[in-house]
C-alpha cells in the first residue's frame, strides 16, 4: 500500500495526471459552455475526432504544426456551429444530431485518412509532428510539482487555463451573461432584445473551439498521430464530468481532473496482479460514489428544490 | 353568469382546431417521409462526391434486406435488440430522466439469462421464461442504482448512467473472460444455454432460413404495446407522464415524484434486460464480448426519432434497423466502403429529427387559410 | 445482383474481416499477404469488412459465403471459427481460410457438419514470437548492454485485451525470460482495455509510460495501434521497445523512434496465407486440416536487421540465435495460452 | 440604438387591420385597428383570452402578425423580434414574468444593457442603477438577491424595473399590478404618471377596472379577439367597461350571505417553519371552521406561501401540530393531505399550478387520477378523464376548442380556471386559496367569488390568501393579518372593516394582543393527545 501512497505523491504521477486530464478539461469546458448556452453538445466526441484528424492531416501535409493545429480547432469549431444550426434553423433534436455528427466524424476522418494516405489506420505513416512543450524557466525547482510540470504540452497549459477562463467568460463578460440567460430563460434573453440565435451559435462554436483544442491535444501533443476513433470514448467522459462539476467552471474543472487522477491510479496500477478489467472500473466506480457522496451531501444540508426539480 | 352558451366564435374556434389537428397529423406524417429522401438526396451526393455509383448502391441498400429470407432475419432480428434497447430509455425518458443507461442494463441482463440459461437446469417452456426474467430483473437492478440515487439523493442521472456502463462493460467482459468463459476453449465466450432455452427460431415458423431470429420479435412487439397501454392506459402511466411534463406540478398534485423516477429506470432497466436475454437465448446462445454492439446507444436514437411513443418505437426500430442491415449489404455487395456507408448513416441520423420542413409547411398551410378568408 | 462471376477466370478470393483494416497487425498482414498472392499468382480479391460491432458478424458472413463472387472465403481470429464451421458445410464447392484459429473439425455441436472438408485453418505459435522476445529482452538488460538503461532490471509487455491469443503472447514473453535467466516478477505485464484496446495510441503511450516510470529498461506492446504509443514514450523515456507483428523500424516514419526499436517480433499472417495460395494453386493445400505453424516454418520470426546487429551484442544474437534453433528443433517446447 | 428614425407625428404606436393566428389554429387577434397617440396612458381590457397579450406581444416583435400592420412611431414596421422593437423604443413588462431565475434581481434588470466597459459586466454600477432606480419609481427590490429566492411580488417589481431601466418611449404594461400590494401600485402609478408628462406612451392591462378608471386616459375593449370600442377614461364607469367586455350587462357585487360557520375543520398550533430561503413562521395559532371563510392578509412574502405550502402538506412544519377535522396531518405526505380533504390554488401557476404542455384533461385530473371513475383496477380511461374535463370545461366556462388541448395555449385567466376548477371540484373539507383570481377577468372572477362562497355554504373551510385587499374585505368573513411570519390581528367580523385599517397592521403599525388573537381557540398549545411528541 505505501508502494501506491509513493506512486500517487510522485511528480510522474501529477505529470500523469495533468496529461491525462487534458483532454477531458477541454473537452468538458466544450460541454459546459455549450449546456449552459441550452444545446447540449454530445457531439464532442466527434468534434475531438475531426479535429485530432484535420491537424495531424494538415500538419503532415504543410509541414506546419501551428497550421495544423489551428485547422483542427476550426473544422471542430465549424461541427460546433453545424449542430447549432442543426438544432436551430432545422429545428432537430440536439442530442440525435450529436449522435449524427459522431457517426460523421468516425465515417468521415477514416474516409479522409484512407482516401489520402490509402491506409485505414491512421496516419502514422504521415510525419506530422507535436505541438511545443513548455516549460516555464524556473518551474523546475519547485518540489514535486516542478517535475510534474514542466515538460508539459502547450496545450495542457491551455487546458488548466481554460477553466479561469470560462468561469471569467460565464461570470465577468456580458457575452457569458448573455449566454448564461440565453440557456437558461431563452424567452427572458429574447425579451430583452438579446440575439438569442447568435449567441448560441457563439456558444456552440466556442465549445466546439474548446472540444477541438483537446483533440488536437491527442494527435499532435499526446501523441504525433492520427489513429482511426482514437478519442476511445473520452467526449462521452467529458459530458460526465460536465454534469458531475454541476455546470460550474471550478466544478467542471475538479471533476475532469479527478477522472485524470483516477485514470491516472488506475494505469498505475495496471501491473498489479489484478484483473486488468477490474482495475480499469476504478475511475468510474470512484465517480459513482464520488456522484452519491455529492448529493447527499448536498441533501443533508437540505435544499429547498425537491429531487426531481434538479433535472 | 355561470355557464354561457358556446358562442359562434367559440363553434368556429373548436371546428378549425380540429381541422387543424387532423391536417397536423397528415402534415407530420408526409414530412417525416420527405425529411428521409431529403436525407438519402444528401446520401446520393456524398456516394456521387466520393466517386460511387449512387443507383446502384441505394438499389441495394433499400431492396437488398429483403431480396433473401435470412436478411429478412438478420433485420427482424436486429429490430428486435434495437427496438427493445429504444423502448428501455423511452420510458424514462417520458419521465423527462435522462437515461443512457440501457448498456450497463442489457448486460446486466445478458449475463442473469445466461447464467440461468446454463447452469440451472428447469422444464421446457419453464428454461425459457425463467432466464428472461431474470434478465429483467437483473437489468431493472441495474436501473434502479441510477434511479434511486437520482430519486432519493438528486445524484445526476447522466453521470450515474454513464459511470454505470462503464462499469458494467468491464465487469461483463471480465466474466466473460475469466470465471464463465467455456472450459478448454480459446475464443472468448461462454459455455452453450441449455436447448430448452433458446428462444424458438422464426425459420422453425415460417419454413424458410430468417437467421437468428426469434420469438424474441413477438415478445418485442408485446412489450411495445405493453409499454403503450403503461403511458397511455394506467395511472402509472399517468404519474410518468405528468412527472415529465412538470415534476412540481406532479409533486404538488400527490404524485410521490421520487418513486415515479425510479419506477420508470426500473421498468426501462427491465425492458433492457430483455434485450440482454434476447440476445443471449436467442441470437447467440451465449455470452459473447461486447454482444450488443453500438445497440444500446443507437437504442437512444430510435427512441428520441419516435418522441418516445412506444408504438412509434417499433416503427423506428425497424426504419433504422433496415438502414443498418441495407448499410451493411450496400458495403458488402457495392464499391462503396464502410466509412461511407457510415456517413450516409449518419446524414440520415442528422436530418431525420428535422422538424423544420413540417413546420414550415403547417405555417403555410395556416397563413393561406387567413387568407382566404 | 452479386453474381459478379470473374470474367478473367481467375480464382477469387473474399477477405471476410469480423474488424477493419489499418490495425497494423494481422488483418492488414494477412492482406497484404493476399494482395501479393494477387499480384504474383493471379487471384482476384475482395475486402469485406464488418466492423467491431459483433451484432452484425454472423450475418455479415452468412451474407458474404452465400453470395456467388468468390472460390475461396478468407477470415481470422477465434471469433469466426463458429461462423464458418456452420457456413462451409453449406457451400461444399467453395472453399475456405481460417488464420490465426483452426475451426473445429471434430464437428462438435452442429458445426462442421462435413468435418469441414472444405476449409482450411493456419494457426500460429505466436508464443514462440515471444519467447524470443523474452530471451532477448533478459540477455540485454543481463548484459547491460542498452545504452542509458544500464541499471535497470526489468521489462514490460504491453497488451491489448487479456484474452487468451494475446497471453499466448505474454505466457511465451515470460517463459522465454525465465530460460534467459531472469525473474518472472521482473516482467511487468499490463493490457491497455477500454473502450478501444487497440486502437488507443495515447492511452498506450500514457501506460508504456508508467512502465519506464516503474523501471522497464524496454517494452514490449502487443496491442495493435496503442502500441504506436509504446514508440513515443520510449523516446522521452530514453528507452527501448520491441515491434510486434510487421517490421516496425520500417513502418515508423519518425528517426528518434525508430532507434528506439531493438527489433520486431513478426507473426507473419500474410505469408501463411500467400503460401496458402500458392499451395492452392498447386492443389496441395490441406484441406480438412489445420496447420499450426510458428519458428520452424518462419511464420513467426524477428528482424536481423542492421539496426539490430548495433543495437545488440553479437554474444547476444548469437545466443538469440541459439535458442531459436532449439524452438525450431522442438528441443525446448514454450507453453501456451491457448 | 433609440435614434431610429420616428415620423414627426401621427400614433405613436398602432395596429391597422392585424390579424394573429397561431400555428395551432387559434386566431387570437381579429382584423383590429388601434391607434394610440404620444403622450397618453391607454388600457386594454377584455376578457380572458381576449387576445390583449396577444395585440401586445406584436407591438413588441414577440409574436408577428398574420396579416395587417404594425405601426410604430408613426411607420409601418416589421418587427422580427424584441430587439427591432426595443431598437425603436418599445418596452414590455410581460404578464408571465421573463426573468432568468438564477440571476440576482440586478442582473436581470440591466439585462441586455449591462453598465460596462469592452465587453465586461460591472456588477456594482447594475446594482447600483437597481437601487436608483427603485428608489426613485417606488418599487422596492433587494438588488442582489437571486429571482428565484424572492417572491412572486418582488419579481414583478423586477420585470418592472427592467422596463423602466430601458428608457422606453412606448411602454407596454401587460398585468403589472396582479401581484403588487396597493401601495405599491399607488408607487407604480405615481412613475406611469411621470413618464407619460414626460411623453412617454403607455399601454396598460388589467382586469381590475377600477385601477384602469384611475390611470387611463382611454381605454381600448377587446372581445373574442376583435377590438369593439375605444372611450374617454371620464365616460367610464366599472359597469360601463365590463357590460362592452362581455356584451351585457354585468353585476359586479358579490352577494354574500352571512357564514353559518359549525365545527372547527382547520386547528392550526403554534406552528413554527423555518424555511432554507424565504420567511419563517412563528407560533402560529388559528381555527378555520366549517362553513367560513377565513383571509389572510399580509405584505407579499409575510410567510403566506409558506403558511400555504405547509398546510397543504408540500412543506413539512418545524414545530406545532395541524389537525384537520380532528386527524393530525403529520406524517401525511401531498397525497395524503389531499386524501384528507385538502384543495389548494398554488399561487404561481405557472410553476406547479399546471403542467403547461400536458392537456387541459391531464392537467384536471392530477389528484384523481387513479380512482373510479377515471380509473379502475389499475386501469386508467381516458374516455373517462376526457368526459370529466369536458364537464369541468363547461360548468366553468373554460374557453378552449378541445379538452386535448395543451394549457399553456390558454390565456391566463382560462389557465387560472382549470386550476380552480380542479380544486373545487375535488369537494374539499378545507380549500386553500392563493391568489385565486389573479389575471383573472372580471366574469370569471365574479364567477369564482361565487364558488368560493358556494364552496363555503357547502360546508367546505375556506383559507383565502391574497394580496388584494379589496378581494379579502369583499370575501371574507373572518380576517387574519400576517407580518414577518407572526399573526398580528384578526378580525372576527369584516362588515365595516377598511383597506386603510387593515394597512395599518399589514405595516406592523399596529397589532392586536396575545389575547385577542387566541381568544376562544381550545388548546394553546398542541392538541394534548399530542403533547408528547411535540416536546
Ligand atoms: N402560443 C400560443 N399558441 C396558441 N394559442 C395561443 C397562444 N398564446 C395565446 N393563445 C390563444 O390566443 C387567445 C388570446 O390569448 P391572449 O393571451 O392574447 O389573451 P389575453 O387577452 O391576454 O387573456 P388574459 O387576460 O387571460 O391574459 C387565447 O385563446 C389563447 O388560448
Ligand atoms: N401517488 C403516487 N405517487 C407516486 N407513486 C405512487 C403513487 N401511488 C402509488 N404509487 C406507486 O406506484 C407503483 C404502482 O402503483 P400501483 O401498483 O398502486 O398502481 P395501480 O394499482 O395500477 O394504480 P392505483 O392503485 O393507483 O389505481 C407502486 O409502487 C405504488 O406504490
Ligand atoms: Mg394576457
Ligand atoms: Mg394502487
Amino acid at each position: 500500500m505505501s508502494s501506491v501512497l509513493d506512486v500517487v505523491l510522485s511528480s510522474a504521477f501529477l505529470a500523469a495526471v495533468l496529461r491525462i486530464a487534458t483532454p477531458y478539461l477541454l473537452a468538458a469546458f466544450g460541454g459546459l459552455v455549450a449546456e449552459r448556452a441550452g444545446i447540449s453538445n454530445i457531439a464532442l466526441e466527434g468534434q475531438m475526432l475531426s479535429a485530432a484528424c484535420t491537424g495531424a492531416l494538415v500538419a503532415g501535409y504543410s509541414g506546419s504544426v501551428a497550421l495544423g493545429a489551428v485547422s483542427g480547432v476550426a473544422v471542430a469549431t465549424l461541427l460546433g456551429v453545424l449542430l447549432a444550426a442543426l438544432r436551430l434553423e432545422l429545428g432537430a433534436d440536439a442530442i440525435i444530431a450529436g449522435i449524427g455528427l459522431n457517426l460523421l466524424a468516425s465515417g468521415g476522418t477514416a474516409y479522409a485518412v484512407y482516401s489520402l494516405l490509402d491506409d485505414k489506420g491512421g496516419t502514422s505513416g504521415l510525419k506530422s509532428g507535436s505541438l511545443p512543450s513548455i516549460t516555464l524557466p524556473g518551474v523546475e525547482n519547485v518540489p514535486v510539482l516542478g517535475d510534474a510540470l514542466s515538460g508539459q504540452n502547450l496545450v495542457t497549459w491551455l487546458a488548466f487555463l481554460a477553466a479561469p477562463f470560462v468561469a471569467w467568460l460565464f461570470y465577468r463578460t456580458r457575452f457569458g451573461f448573455h449566454l448564461r440567460a440565453v440557456g437558461e430563460m431563452p424567452d427572458a434573453a429574447e425579451s430583452v432584445g438579446i440575439a438569442v440565435r447568435r449567441v448560441q451559435y457563439t456558444g456552440l462554436a466556442l465549445s466546439g473551439a474548446l472540444a477541438g483544442l483537446a483533440g488536437v491535444f491527442l494527435s499532435m501533443g499526446y501523441v504525433s498521430f492520427f489513429v482511426r476513433d482514437m478519442t476511445a470514448g473520452r467526449g462521452f467522459i467529458a459530458l460526465a464530468a460536465v454534469f458531475l462539476g454541476g455546470l460550474r467552471p471550478w466544478g467542471v474543472f475538479l471533476a475532469a481532473l479527478g477522472f485524470g487522477a483516477a485514470e491516472a491510479l488506475a494505469v498505475q496500477l495496471g501491473t498489479l496482479d489484478v484483473p486488468p478489467q477490474l482495475v480499469s472500473t476504478i475511475p468510474y466506480v470512484m465517480t459513482l460514489v464520488a456522484l452519491a457522496l455529492y448529493a447527499w451531501r448536498r441533501k443533508r444540508r437540505g435544499r429547498a428544490v425537491p429531487a426531481a426539480a434538479s433535472l | 353568469m355561470t355557464t354561457t352558451p358556446m358562442t359562434a366564435i367559440e363553434t368556429e374556434d373548436r371546428r378549425q382546431y380540429r381541422a387543424t389537428r387532423r391536417r397536423d397529423f397528415a402534415v407530420d406524417l408526409s414530412m417525416a417521409l420527405a425529411t428521409i429522401l431529403a436525407a438519402l438526396a444528401i446520401g446520393f451526393l456524398v456516394m456521387l462526391a466520393t466517386g460511387n455509383d449512387p443507383v446502384r448502391a441505394y438499389e441495394v441498400m433499400l431492396t437488398g434486406p429483403l431480396e433473401r429470407s435470412f436478411r429478412v432475419g438478420r433485420w427482424l432480428e436486429d429490430a428486435t435488440t434495437l427496438t427493445l434497447l429504444g423502448l428501455s430509455v423511452a420510458i424514462p425518458f417520458r419521465a423527462r430522466q435522462i437515461s443512457l443507461g440501457a448498456e450497463s442494463q442489457v448486460y446486466a441482463g445478458a449475463l442473469a439469462a445466461a447464467t440461468v440459461a446454463i447452469f440451472v437446469p428447469l422444464p421446457p417452456v419453464v428454461a425459457v421464461i425463467v432466464p428472461m426474467a431474470a434478465a429483467a430483473a437483473a437489468g431493472a437492478g441495474m436501473g434502479l442504482v441510477p434511479g434511486a440515487m437520482k430519486a432519493r439523493l438528486g445524484a445526476n442521472e447522466i453521470v450515474a448512467t454513464l459511470m454505470l456502463n462503464a462499469i458494467v462493460v468491464r465487469v461483463y467482459d471480465y466474466l466473460v473472460n475469466g470465471p464463465l468463459k467455456a472450459s478448454g476453449s480459446s475464443a472468448v465466450h461462454s459455455e452453450s444455454i441449455q436447448q430448452d432455452s433458446a428462444l424458438t427460431p422464426l425459420s422453425d415458423w415460417f419454413g424458410v432460413p430468417l437467421g437468428r431470429a426469434n420469438i424474441g420479435f413477438g415478445v418485442m412487439l408485446l412489450t411495445a404495446a405493453a409499454l403503450w397501454l403503461l403511458i397511455n392506459r394506467t395511472p402509472l402511466g399517468y404519474r410518468i407522464r405528468m412527472t415529465g411534463a412538470n415534476p412540481d406540478f406532479a409533486a404538488y398534485g400527490g404524485i410521490r415524484v421520487p418513486r415515479v423516477i425510479e419506477w420508470s429506470f426500473v421498468i426501462g432497466g427491465a425492458v433492457a434486460g430483455l434485450a440482454g436475454a434476447h440476445l443471449v437465448q436467442g441470437v447467440y446462445g451465449r455470452l459473447e464480448p461486447g454482444l450488443a454492439g453500438s445497440l444500446a446507444f443507437e437504442g437512444i436514437v430510435v427512441a428520441l426519432l419516435a418522441r418516445n411513443n412506444p408504438l412509434v418505437v417499433v416503427i423506428a426500430g425497424l426504419f433504422y434497423s433496415y438502414l443498418r442491415a441495407g448499410g451493411d449489404i450496400m458495403e458488402q455487395q457495392t464499391d462503396v466502403g464502410t466509412e461511407i456507408v457510415v456517413v450516409i448513416q449518419a446524414v440520415i441520423v442528422l436530418l431525420v429529427t428535422a422538424q423544420a420542413l413540417p413546420n414550415l409547411l403547417k405555417r403555410r398551410i395556416a397563413r393561406r387559410q387567413v387568407g382566404v378568408r | 445482383d452479386d453474381s459478379g462471376a470473374s470474367s478473367s477466370g481467375k480464382p477469387r478470393i473474399k477477405l471476410v474481416l469480423n474488424g477493419g483494416l489499418g490495425d497494423k497487425s494481422f488483418f492488414d498482414s494477412a492482406y497484404a499477404g493476399l494482395k501479393k498472392a494477387e499480384k504474383d499468382l493471379g487471384y482476384d480479391l475482395k475486402v469485406v469488412e464488418l466492423g467491431s460491432d459483433r451484432t452484425k458478424w454472423e450475418p455479415g458472413f452468412e451474407d458474404a459465403a452465400s453470395a456467388d463472387d468468390y472460390d475461396i472465403l478468407a477470415a481470422g481470429t477465434f471469433d469466426v471459427t463458429d461462423y464458418i464451421g456452420k457456413l462451409a458445410p453449406e457451400f461444399p464447392d467453395k472453399k475456405f481460410w481460417v488464420f490465426d484459429a483452426p475451426v473445429d473439425y471434430s464437428g462438435k455441436n452442429g458445426a462442421c457438419s462435413n468435418k469441414c472438408e472444405n476449409v482450411y485453418s493456419v494457426t500460429f505459435k505466436q508464443n514462440e514470437g515471444g519467447y524470443l522476445a523474452g530471451f532477448l529482452a533478459e540477455k540485454l538488460v543481463a548484459a547491460k548492454a542498452l545504452k542509458g538503461a544500464e541499471s535497470l532490471k526489468k521489462v514490460g509487455v504491453m497488451g491489448g485485451v487479456k484474452i487468451p491469443l494475446i497471453e499466448d503472447f505474454v505466457v511465451g514473453f515470460t517463459s522465454g525470460f525465465q530460460a534467459a535467466g531472469g525473474k518472472k516478477s521482473d516482467v511487468l505485464v499490463q493490457y491497455v482495455g477500454g473502450d478501444k484496446p487497440f486502437g488507443d495510441p495515447a492511452k498506450g503511450k500514457e501506460i508504456s509510460t508508467a512502465m519506464y516510470g516503474q523501471g522497464a529498461a524496454l517494452v514490449w506492446p502487443v496491442a495493435g495501434l496503442s502500441g504506436l504509443g509504446t514508440f513515443e514514450s520510449a523516446v522521452s523515456a530514453e528507452r527501448y521497445a520491441f515491434g510486434v507483428d510487421s517490421d516496425q523500424y520500417q513502418t515508423l516514419t519518425d528517426q528518434a523512434q525508430k532507434n528506439t526499436v531493438v527489433t520486431s517480433i513478426l507473426k507473419n499472417v500474410g505469408n501463411a496465407l500467400y503460401k496458402a495460395a500458392q499451395d492452392d494453386q498447386k492443389d496441395t493445400l490441406k484441406y480438412g486440416t489445420v496447420s499450426t505453424v510458428g519458428l520452424a516454418e518462419d511464420a513467426v520470426g524477428y528482424v536481423n536487421d542492421d539496426h539490430f546487429k548495433e543495437l545488440v551484442p553479437e554474444k547476444i544474437r548469437t545466443e538469440l540465435q541459439e535458442a531459436a534453433d532449439k524452438v525450431r528443433s522442438g528441443s525446448v517446447t514454450v507453453p501456451s495460452a491457448l | 440604438m433609440m435614434n431610429e428614425p420616428w415620423g414627426k407625428d401621427g400614433p405613436a404606436v398602432a395596429a391597422r387591420q392585424v390579424t394573429k393566428t397561431y400555428a395551432n389554429g387559434v386566431r387570437a387577434v381579429r382584423s383590429v385597428d388601434l391607434e394610440v397617440p404620444p403622450g397618453e396612458i391607454r388600457a386594454v381590457v377584455g376578457e380572458n383570452g381576449a387576445g390583449k397579450s396577444t395585440l401586445m406581444k406584436m407591438f413588441y416583435g414577440l409574436e408577428q402578425p398574420s396579416a395587417g400592420a404594425i405601426l410604430v412611431g408613426g411607420r409601418t414596421r416589421v418587427l422580427r423580434g424584441p430587439a427591432s422593437a426595443i431598437a425603436l423604443g418599445v418596452g414590455m413588462v410581460h404578464q408571465n414574468l421573463m426573468l432568468v431565475p438564477s440571476f440576482t434581481v440586478a442582473q436581470n434588470v440591466v439585462l441586455g444593457v449591462e453598465p460596462g466597459r469592452r465587453g465586461l459586466v460591472d456588477p456594482k454600477a447594475a446594482v447600483e442603477t437597481t437601487a436608483r432606480l427603485a428608489e426613485e419609481s417606488g418599487l422596492t427590490v433587494d438588488p442582489r438577491a437571486r429571482v428565484e429566492e424572492v417572491s412572486v411580488g418582488m419579481r414583478q417589481r423586477t420585470e418592472i424595473l427592467k422596463a423602466l431601466h430601458r428608457k422606453a418611449r412606448v411602454l407596454i404594461l401587460d398585468e403589472p399590478t396582479a401581484v403588487l400590494t396597493p401601495q405599491e401600485t399607488e408607487d407604480l402609478f405615481a412613475a406611469v404618471r411621470r413618464l407619460r408628462d414626460g411623453g412617454m406612451t403607455v399601454l396598460f392591462i388589467s382586469h381590475k377596472l377600477r385601477e384602469v378608471l384611475e390611470i387611463s386616459d382611454k381605454v381600448s375593449v377587446m372581445r373574442a379577439g376583435s377590438l369593439v370600442g375605444t372611450v374617454a377614461t371620464a365616460d367610464a364607469t366599472e359597469r360601463s367597461l365590463a357590460s362592452m367586455m362581455v356584451g351585457r350587462d354585468l353585476s359586479l357585487d358579490v352577494e354574500r350571505s352571512p357564514a353559518r360557520p359549525t365545527e372547527t375543520t382547520l386547528r392550526v398550533r403554534s406552528l413554527g417553519y423555518e424555511a432554507p430561503t424565504g420567511q419563517w413562521l412563528h407560533g402560529l395559532d388559528f381555527d378555520v371552521a366549517a362553513g367560513e371563510i377565513v383571509g389572510v392578509a399580509g405584505i407579499e412574502g409575510n410567510g403566506q406561501s409558506e403558511l400555504a405550502e405547509i398546510l397543504a402538506g408540500l412543506r413539512r412544519p418545524g414545530t406545532g401540530t395541524v389537525h384537520l377535522d380532528g386527524t393530525d396531518t403529520a406524517g401525511l405526505d401531498v397525497a395524503g393531505h389531499r386524501g384528507a380533504g385538502i384543495g389548494y390554488v398554488p399561487e404561481d401557476r405557472l410553476y406547479n399550478g399546471a403542467a403547461l404542455d400536458a392537456s387541459i384533461a391531464d392537467n384536471l385530473v392530477v389528484d384523481r387520477h387513479d380512482r373510479p371513475p377515471l380509473a379502475r383496477r389499475g386501469v386508467l380511461y381516458p374516455g373517462a378523464v376526457r368526459a370529466h374535463a369536458e364537464e369541468l370545461i363547461d360548468e366553468y366556462a373554460i374557453r378552449t376548442p378541445d379538452p386535448s388541448v395543451p394549457v399553456r395555449a390558454l390565456s391566463g385567466g382560462n389557465l387560472q380556471k382549470v386550476i380552480v376548477a380542479r380544486e373545487l371540484s375535488a369537494g374539499p373539507r378545507l380549500l386553500i386559496a392563493s391568489q385565486v383570481t389573479r389575471g383573472v377577468d372580471i366574469g370569471a372572477m365574479r364567477f369564482m367569488y361565487e364558488r368560493l362562497v358556494a364552496a363555503r355554504d357547502a360546508g367546505a373551510a375556506v383559507l383565502l390568501i391574497s394580496a388584494d385587499l379589496t378581494e379579502l374585505l369583499a370575501l371574507s368573513d373572518r380576517l387574519l393579518v400576517l407580518k414577518d411570519g407572526r399573526l398580528v390581528a384578526r378580525f372576527d367580523d369584516t362588515t365595516g372593516l377598511t383597506e386603510k385599517r387593515v394597512g395599518l397592521y399589514m405595516l406592523g403599525v399596529e397589532e392586536h394582543d396575545r389575547d385577542q388573537l387566541t381568544a376562544g381557540l381550545d388548546t394553546l398549545t398542541a392538541g394534548p393527545e399530542d403533547l408528547g411528541e411535540t416536546t
